[in-house]
């Protein structure tokens, strides 16, 4: 569960979120969404505590991010998945080493990395790929790739920012099915984007946000 | 354990996948060790040199006058079975004083007007035990029968103690000092390869890596460097040793001097320092970015 | 004007283009389509000169691509515009120096740089963030200095690689009015993308790639 | 012109923007000239006390007996007007004696039964001049009128050339040892601080920068922190020098030697190579990334 109470977060001056506050239940599907510049990143950022918000709450589970130490962050880590806008993959390692990392992280076994690496590359239809490096690969796989680390350690919550800008429609609509799949499974999941396709016609909650505050949800 | 090789095997795959910053980065240090271990055989080198010159201490033993050939035997034999003593040569009265003619040239005229040689026959003999108080030698040696007097330079050895002494501790000076400047290359140059790193780092840390999860591979990749550059520079510290010693003759012309290597101690030095060095220099590097 | 010819693309053995031939004519609008990884990417690449062709030839205003010297590549290059799907910004750079390159390279005077940069950035709506360093911009915000850099110098073609990815339906719009603009006063445009809002309705020429092939055109 | 000014600023406002491995290098760098540099530093002065020390032979320029005061003070005045000579002392006669006497010391029985002095007096002078033939100040100085005869030892003067040559030989060898050693790490460390920008180098020539274009800010990057390396280096090298002097004493505790700093051309020539490693480094290094 993730709770959020009057969450402000400024750069430097500059404020990017004013005043955030809302509930993700257990087990809930919820869409961010919002202008290029409204906050959508640092929010997901901030719930996965990769930013310090300026003032405010934020509570993961019942753990409070503003008190946590390092350590705990790490393992908290562990069972989010996350796919950052800008994948964030390691350039000197191959596909699957980049996958396979996020479950060498908690010290599970080689042969269950594998095994799950390799179920999680073939899900999102980069198999052939393993071996290559992500320089080698198209805007697309890249992204693929980085759905593949969020989701391979089974997480009790995904974020996901902007998960499929520059996925084409196709493929768009088979990783939403797999988002819902993962989301059946009980996972929380927390999409961020613009995508209208994404958003339209679908009974799922949205958050709007603009310029930092949270304009409406439906 | 599995762990342990696990990390191993990540910074194996680490230095592999950037062979060329990690090749530039062993030639650096294994070049600054090589500076190190060069001082170092110079060092240990002429210390011994001069340990070798100034340590044998020559003494005259001075003998009665008329002693039976057989007495001279007795006493060559006392001498020569004392440890640390080599007797160079015997000089009996008559060469004493061909010699002294000699060696006071134009102001010979001194000796030419003697009726009697009132010079010793002596032992000159070499003392190879830089150690010993060269006085309770001296004392030691006049018990001996039919010895008057041992003489030798007093001055001699208080300069060549000086001399010693320059070199130790302008030695270890140096050293000190280039081991502060060896210590701060490698560990420069090993923060040098990790900076470059520091978006992996950060990614690490995305995925829920702790912070020694993290630190671990680097630290191992420090040590190897560290160890290799090492292993590197005694390797060529050999062959420059080699060359020396083969060549010896070319520069060291006035004296036959040996050449020797590096004790094994400063050889385990050396390396070890090296290593040490690699894993620290990454313990620095890879701290400064744990503000994920 | 813009000629391929039986162009192929291998990347150690697996092809990214096959057999592509078509042409751009001088001031005309295109948009590059197809699913990821059909090689709209490598084909952008290949016409700008960043890729080798491993066969066939491209011509660029006559200039044969194959057949070009280094030096001049560079010249070819200020004289087009290229929005790079990963942006490719310069992180220790500010948002007005990464924009005022494109033009410092031509050997531009500097007044002239500053002027046509804050140019460049006002009508993207980056002005206040002149000074700030690319890491610290939004996704959407990043993707509009990657456009800015590459309008900047008023190019003779502009070559964009999925310009709207990480934009919202406005801002899309918006981008798209401004690449009409510029193809007004006379510029080649090429856009690659599978954003089905930018295609949809328009008279647009769109050439379609599916696994390195022209499959249609319309 | 302008073009130069435009490059220069972006080559300070590369160096500002990557501060941290710009620290990083300059130390590497800057430690790596400094250990050039004290080794010029103790070459240059263990020369000049060998110099000083061996350089100065010693004669003994031996009298008429029974010269007249005054021309005992006409040849003073004739040895000591002459350039390079220093009259250490006059030995009379009988100075001579008592001196020879101690000089035997258990053999001076030898000097008892003398009736008349046989010692001639003499002058003992020191010729600093270290160039011109002993042989030929020797005659010079025979025909002064009343010299009898002009003394100093061959083998001294040989074995101190030996001296000379061995220092000379030796200190080129490992100064040019050490030269490419640290040329090395120089232009190794440059390298690293560009490697880490391969993809600003990539990013530039996709932006139409011409080869050159991208080229002169890294050359000239590497020539500033050359420099500023090289002029750390020296500045450093200067405080080694002062500690040096004013604790001489320490650790030249047996002679009084006098400390100098290296030379004005050996200055230059640090900081000149200091700068030149750092634009070679560049140049080097950036060459690898044109490609694109
Ligand atoms: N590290 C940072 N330093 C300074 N300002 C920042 C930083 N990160 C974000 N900002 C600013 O905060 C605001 C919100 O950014 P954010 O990335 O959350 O937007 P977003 O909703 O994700 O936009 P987009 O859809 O374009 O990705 C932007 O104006 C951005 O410039
Ligand atoms: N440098 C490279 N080395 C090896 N393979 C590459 C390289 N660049 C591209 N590829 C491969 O070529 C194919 C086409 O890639 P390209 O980037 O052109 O696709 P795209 O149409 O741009 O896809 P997307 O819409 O996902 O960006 C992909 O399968 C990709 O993996
Ligand atoms: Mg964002
Ligand atoms: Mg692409």
């Amino acid at each position: 569960m993730i709770q959020l109470f009057h969450v402000y977060k400024s750069f430097g001056g500059t404020p990017a979120l004013r005043d955030v506050s809302f509930r993700v239940r257990k087990g809930e599907f919820v869409f961010v969404t919002g202008p290029s510049g409204a906050g959508k990143t640092t929010l997901l950022r901030i719930m996965f505590g990769a930013e310090k918000a300026s003032s405010g709450h934020i509570l993961i589970n019942g753990i409070n991010l503003g008190r946590i130490r390092r350590k705990q962050i790490a393992l908290l880590r562990r069972r989010i998945g996350f796919v950052f806008q800008d994948f964030k993959l390691l350039n000197n390692k191959t596909i699957f080493q980049n996958v396979a990392l996020a479950l060498e992280v908690t010290g599970a076994n080689p042969s269950y990395v594998r095994k799950k690496t390799r179920q999680a590359l073939r899900s999102l239809g980069l198999i052939k790929k393993e071996e290559a490096y992500p320089l080698q690969l198209s805007g697309g796989e890249q992204q693929r790739v980085a759905i593949a680390r969020a989701i391979v350690k089974n997480p009790l919550i995904l974020l996901a920012d902007e998960p499929t800008g520059n996925l084409d429609p196709d493929l768009t609509r088979e990783i939403m099915v797999l988002f819902r799949t993962i989301h059946m499974k009980g996972t929380t999941v927390v999409v961020a984007t613009h995508n209208r396709e994404l958003l339209k016609g679908t009974a799922i909650r949205k958050i709007y946000l603009e310029k930092g505050r949270v304009i409406k949800e439906d | 354990m599995g762990k342990l090789l696990y990390f191993i095997r990540q910074a194996l795959l680490n230095i592999s996948q950037n062979k060329l910053i990690h090749l530039i980065s062993l030639g650096t240090i294994s070049i600054a060790i090589l500076i190190l271990g060069v001082f170092l055989l110079l060092l240990v080198n002429v210390e011994g040199w001069i340990k070798n010159w100034g340590g044998s201490i020559t003494m005259s033993v001075y003998l009665e006058d008329n002693l039976p050939k057989r007495q001279i035997a007795v006493i060559r034999q006392a001498l020569s079975s004392r440890e640390g003593v080599e007797i160079q040569r015997f000089i009996s009265k008559e060469e004493a004083l061909i010699e002294l003619k000699s060696a006071l040239g134009p102001q010979s005229e001194l000796v030419e007007g003697l009726t009697r040689n009132p010079l010793p026959a002596s032992f000159e003999i070499a003392i190879r035990e830089p150690k010993t108080d060269p006085a309770s030698i001296k004392r030691e040696l006049e018990g001996i029968p039919g010895v008057v007097e041992v003489q030798y330079s007093e001055a001699w050895i208080k300069r060549f103690r000086g001399v010693m002494r320059l070199v130790r501790v302008g030695g270890m000076m140096l050293g000190g000092l280039l081991c502060l400047g060896v210590l701060f290359i490698v560990t420069n140059t090993i923060k040098l390869t990790i900076y470059s790193r520091k978006e992996e780092i950060e990614i690490m840390k995305l995925v829920g890596a702790t912070d020694w999860f993290v630190k671990i591979p680097f630290l191992i990749e420090g040590f190897i460097q560290g160890a290799t550059g090492g292993l590197l520079a005694l390797v060529s510290l050999f062959v420059f040793y080699l060359i020396m010693a083969s060549n010896k003759g070319i520069f060291l012309s006035f004296t036959l001097l040996e050449v020797v290597f590096v004790p094994h101690f400063y050889m385990t030095a050396i390396v070890g320092l090296s290593s040490f060095l690699g894993f620290l220099g990454s313990l620095m590097a890879v701290g400064r970015f744990f503000e994920v």
